[in-house]
């Protein structure tokens, strides 16, 4: 009979992996989903930036329109801009929901919650381009 | 676990919430035009006198400071939990968080002097 | 040797237990009551119970009906002052769960919604959806656990009932994670270990149901009764045996053979029509549908499948919204164990042992004849079933009488005399000798588990099956007691001590062929057919010599003592049972 | 296609002294067989030792829960034939403790279910002489998150119980918010103080894996979001009025 101190179970504890999130393409793609802050707060501080060169003069805008316009700033900003879109879906097929089963006190389909999301998207989104294209 | 304690998380949990509706509503657009349409000279960009004009209205200017205060702080959240999560730092709970909602708060202060100032 | 005591112990945490154990909470907060089970409360097989619990509930329904079609139902061999306790009883405990938080269905108005179920003349069945049993043990369990004065014992195998002086005084139980045999002592002990389903090789029942309280109190010096009633179910998905509830029927569905007919109605059950008719066609008991279908597969109407014969339970005509909010659960399982939705397609069925009848003899009060020593539930019996169990009573019954139980038990323990602890405590010493010598440390065994289970199911099934002969059932006999020699020299591959399966199954085996034991001679000497008890080579009710429950005392060595106690008639006199006319 | 399948075990005895280990099984592989049909293979004609749970094997008492190819399922519910043509992966399942081979401690689990007090609680000591009256409607509200078999699948998918073990988890938190939209109960404030706790919800970040494992599509995520909606309502109530609570 092997060695064992009587009644003291030694469970196993596995460790949880530190790259956990490469495991399945849920938690990737929740990783992913996160990772989006990071987009989210440059580009509120870019927002900052330009506002500070608009208040200063024309001269400050042109540098930074210049700075924005260089290659390695477009791709960044395309690459926040597929974080943006990764935010906007998930986000609008998991909080409407949940908003709406509170509201109704009953699972609905999940297209009752979601779709008028997309709508008021599309929406201000047209509104907004107007708007920042100079059309209005 | 005691009974008894319940969390502060709400005030932050709110702001974050508020800023997830905006950064998907509006951000997408912004970056849009602003990071690469206008840059890559794709769109033509308003000169800068009509930008000025644009930011300069009441109400572009209550609408910069929620969308920038909200968007601070959703993203100050979640950067936090991405730590804590992510890249496993829960020892360090109370620093991130002071960091990240510290960076929030720095930024909200930012947005209100520039939109004031501009 | 550890050890502790309360008390009262209660050995099973499914339906019965846990409802005995509340009981014991609300009544006096300072007895010390545990609870022992093999597995944790929430995986009992109440959780499989699918239809729902009967209980009189509307204006137009009374307790006589309920008690009548209970009495009819179990073939008059039900005593009935037990029948009309529990007709009494049933509906203020479904009440009661109804208080702590069962989502009952409802009404539109708000009450709670009954349906028919077989046997029954009146609407008078209370579910939760298709997964009564599930909403039921889990409102037990969460409401178990805020009385912290209920000890648990999880994962818990007891091994034997600690017997002094003639009264039980408490149980040796393996711990199963860390394997310590410990003796817990008890002024009172209740046995809720639920069915011994598993003794049959095509069964409802979880791979838990292992008869281990019936093999424990018999091993003890209780007796088993009325062990030959058997329930087959009569659908159940061929394989697996998983079970398609009566609601099914109740809801509407019919039974059609090969030729898409509804064989029921030349089996003396009534004229098809298209609606359901209570105590008619697919609403007849279930010992007659079972014997129907049996029928049918004799006169090759049946359809022919890899594991046997079927016919087909049709639910189409109710429609996918029906399906979906009465009998969702059965959706689920057709999809996941047959590949087919039974909004399209029929269901194919075969009949399942489901329920046994019989058990642990107890009287009203859930005493047991040793003192000391109660039981409930499926384990027990009391007896309201009788020979055939009308579905939908038992789910009552685990409440009533897991109740009762409890209350006594409580009487008991107050009245208990000092216990002798020095005898106690050699005893479970023997018993943990017994343990490790026959089984861990064992090492020159020659049987394997499995063969020797499977060769106590399928003598069971050939000896006591739907349809029982001399012949078949001494054969059956014979080869149970075969087996139970051969089971002393049981092999093991595992010996270690932590969370040993391969060790609680040699011991689950061991208490499978006692009750196989119980059932086959019980079955052999009651020479008459009633409810789930078919001879052929005695086709009539006998209420001359058979009015009465068989009784079977385990013997030391050799084939247990089987005597006769009278039913207890009340009000309902012996009649014929007419069931859709 | 071939007729039988690898199925690799993990096999861990503490008193083996050994380290955890996976060893390799030939199974039959039929039609109707599930993953629990293919360890009862292992136990009842190969190899004895082997330890798992597995009770009603009809997918409702929530014993059989394993990893299966890295993914928390209910063994006796999924089909073998899924995997082929394997070889099939099974280990215990992810986030607990190991008691030995597939077997992992509940513990822990079960302390929790009982801390977020899942039992009807009225302040008013009111008993009806009869039912409760409870509409179809309000029966809906909570019905879906009344259906937890306790498997503790989502346990195992979910990172943060990784990550944190005092985090309450998905199935506590359900069961906490199912009292908590019952028409019967008062126990909201009670829950309220134990759920509303960093451990509790909001150590929750909405992986949401724990809704994708669910075999009885209980949607836990959706349950510690909501709980989280009302937590806030009654946190800002508390904050307007500080007094308002007695």
């Amino acid at each position: 009979m092997p060695q064992y101190t009587q009644y003291q179970p030694k469970e196993h504890r596995p460790k949880m992996s530190a790259y956990w999130y490469l495991d399945n393409w849920h938690y990737l793609r929740y990783a992913l989903r996160e990772s989006s802050s990071f987009f989210v707060a440059y580009f509120c501080v870019l927002t900052l930036v330009q506002l500070a060169a608009l208040g200063t003069n024309a001269t400050r805008y042109a540098r930074f329109e210049a700075f924005m316009a260089h290659p390695a700033m477009i791709i960044v900003n395309a690459i926040a801009l597929a974080f943006f879109l990764l935010h906007a879906i998930t986000w609008f097929n998991l909080v409407p929901r949940v908003m709406m089963r509170q509201i109704l006190a009953r699972p609905t389909p999940d297209i009752i919650s979601s779709a008028p999301n997309y709508l008021v998207w599309f929406g201000a989104t047209i509104i907004l381009a107007l708007f920042i294209t100079g059309v209005l | 676990m005691s009974a008894g304690k319940r969390s502060n998380e709400p005030i932050v949990w709110i702001l974050f919430g508020m800023g997830g509706f905006l950064v998907a509503f509006f951000l997408p657009v912004h970056v849009l035009f602003y990071g690469l349409l206008f840059p890559a000279g794709m769109v033509h960009a308003p000169s800068y006198q009509q930008t000025l004009a644009l930011v300069r209205h009441p109400l572009a200017r209550v609408y910069l400071f929620a969308l920038l205060t909200f968007c601070f702080f959703h993203a100050a959240h979640r950067m936090r939990s991405t730590m804590l999560d992510v890249l496993n730092l829960r020892h360090l709970n109370t620093v991130i968080a002071f960091l990240c909602y510290g960076g929030a708060l720095v930024g909200t202060v930012f947005t209100v002097w520039l939109l004031m100032t501009v | 040797m550890e050890t502790s005591s309360h008390d009262i112990l209660i050995i099973g945490g499914g339906g019965a237990g846990l409802r005995a154990a509340i009981e014991i909470a609300e009544q006096d907060p300072g007895i010390d009551v545990a609870m022992v089970s093999k597995v944790y409360p929430m995986r009992s097989h109440t959780v499989s119970a699918e239809g729902g619990a009967a209980g009189v509930a509307g204006k137009d329904d009374t307790i006589d009906e309920h008690c009548y079609d209970t009495i009819s139902g179990s073939d008059w061999l039900g005593d009935q002052d037990a029948i009309e306790f529990f007709c009494n009883e049933i509906p203020k405990e479904l009440l009661r769960l109804e208080h702590w938080g069962c989502p009952w269905s409802r009404e539109p108005d708000g009450r709670i919604a009954v349906r028919p179920f077989g046997g029954m003349k009146k609407m008078r069945t209370w579910f939760a959806a298709d997964k009564t049993g599930f909403h039921m043990l889990h409102t037990l369990f969460q409401t178990s656990l805020k009385f912290n004065t209920i000890v648990r014992y999880d994962e818990t195998f007891v091994t034997r009932l600690l017997v002094e002086d003639g009264a039980v005084r408490g149980v040796v139980a393996i711990e199963l994670r860390t394997g310590k045999i410990r003796a817990i002592q008890a002024k009172a002990v209740i046995i809720a270990t639920g069915g011994c389903g598993r003794v049959f090789p095509f069964t409802t029942n979880a791979n838990i149901c292992t008869g281990d309280g019936m093999a424990l109190a018999y091993r003890a010096g209780a007796p088993l009764k009325d062990m030959e009633m058997v329930q087959y179910h009569p659908t159940g998905l061929p394989f697996t045996g998983i079970l398609i509830t009566e609601a099914a029927r109740a809801e509407g569905g019919w039974l059609l053979n090969k030729d898409g007919y509804r064989f029921l109605q030349d089996y003396d059950l009534g004229k098809p029509t298209p609606a359901p008719v209570f105590r008619s066609m697919e609403l007849g008991p279930r010992d007659r549908v079972s014997q129907a279908i049996f029928g049918e597969f004799e006169k090759g109407r049946a359809f022919h499948g890899p594991y046997g014969d079927y016919v087909h339970l049709d639910l189409r005509h109710l429609g996918e919204h029906k399906i979906e909010s009465r009998l969702p659960m059965v959706r689920e399982l057709c999809l996941k164990y047959e590949n087919i939705d039974p909004v399209r397609e029929p269901i194919p069925i075969r009949p399942v042992q489901h329920y046994m009848m019989g058990g642990v003899h107890t009287d009203i009060d859930a005493r047991t004849p040793l003192p000391g020593l109660f039981a409930a539930g499926e384990a027990a019996c009391v007896s309201i079933n009788g020979a055939n169990r009308l579905g939908s009573n038992s789910l009552g019954e685990i409440l009533v009488f897991g109740a009762r139980a409890g209350r006594s038990a409580v009487e008991s323990a107050r009245n208990a005399s000092a216990a002798n602890e020095t005898a106690i405590l050699a005893q479970a010493r023997d018993e943990e000798r017994r343990v490790e010598e026959r089984f861990l440390r064992r090492t020159d065994g020659t049987e394997k588990i499995t063969k020797l289970r499977e060769e106590m199911q399928r003598a069971m099934e050939k000896g006591c099956g739907i349809y029982r002969e001399r012949d078949s059932l001494a054969e059956s006999a014979n080869k149970i007691g075969e087996l139970r020699e051969r089971a002393g020299n049981l092999a093991l591959d595992d010996h270690s001590r932590t969370f040993n399966t391969q060790l609680t199954s040699a011991l689950e085996l061991g208490y499978m062929l006692d009750v196989a034991e119980a059932i086959v001679h019980s079955a052999l000497d009651r020479e008459e057919s009633r409810g789930a008890h078919q001879r052929r080579d005695f086709a009539k009710r006998d209420d001359q010599k058979y009015l009465a429950h068989s009784v079977a005392h385990r013997s030391a060595d050799g084939p247990p003592r089987i005597e006769y106690l009278p039913v207890v008639i009340t009000r309902w006199p012996p009649g014929e049972r007419v069931y859709g006319r | 296609m071939s007729d039988t399948i690898i199925l690799e075990v993990a096999r861990f005895n503490p008193e083996d002294g050994g380290e955890p280990s996976y060893q390799s099984f030939e199974v039959p592989l039929r039609p109707d067989w599930m993953v629990l049909d293919g360890l009862n293979h292992i136990k009842d004609q190969l190899d004895g030792s082997l330890a798992f749970r597995w009770s009603c094997r009809m997918g409702i008492c929530g014993s059989c829960g394993m990893m299966v190819n890295g993914v928390p399922t209910l063994t006796c519910e999924t089909l073998l034939m899924n995997y082929a043509p394997g070889p099939v992966r099974v280990a215990p399942l992810d986030h607990f403790p190991v008691v030995k081979d597939l077997v992992v401690d509940l513990d822990d689990f079960l302390a929790k279910l009982q801390k977020v007090r899942p039992w009807v609680v009225r302040k008013d000591d009111f008993k009806p002489a009869r039912e409760f009256m409870q509409s179809p409607a309000q029966l809906e509200a909570f019905h879906q998150f009344s259906l937890c078999i306790n498997c503790t699948l989502c346990y195992a998918a979910c990172p943060v119980s990784g990550l944190d073990p005092d985090f309450i988890g998905p199935a506590a938190i359900a069961l906490a918010h199912r009292y908590n939209l019952d028409s019967r109960d008062q126990g909201i404030e009670d829950r309220l103080d134990i759920v509303s706790q960093h451990e509790g919800i909001w150590d929750c970040t909405v992986v949401g894996e724990c809704s994708v494992v669910c075999p009885k599509h209980v949607d836990p995520s959706l349950a510690i979001q909501q709980f989280k909606l009302t937590a806030t309502k009654e946190w800002f109530k508390s904050f307007l009025l500080p007094r308002g609570k007695h």
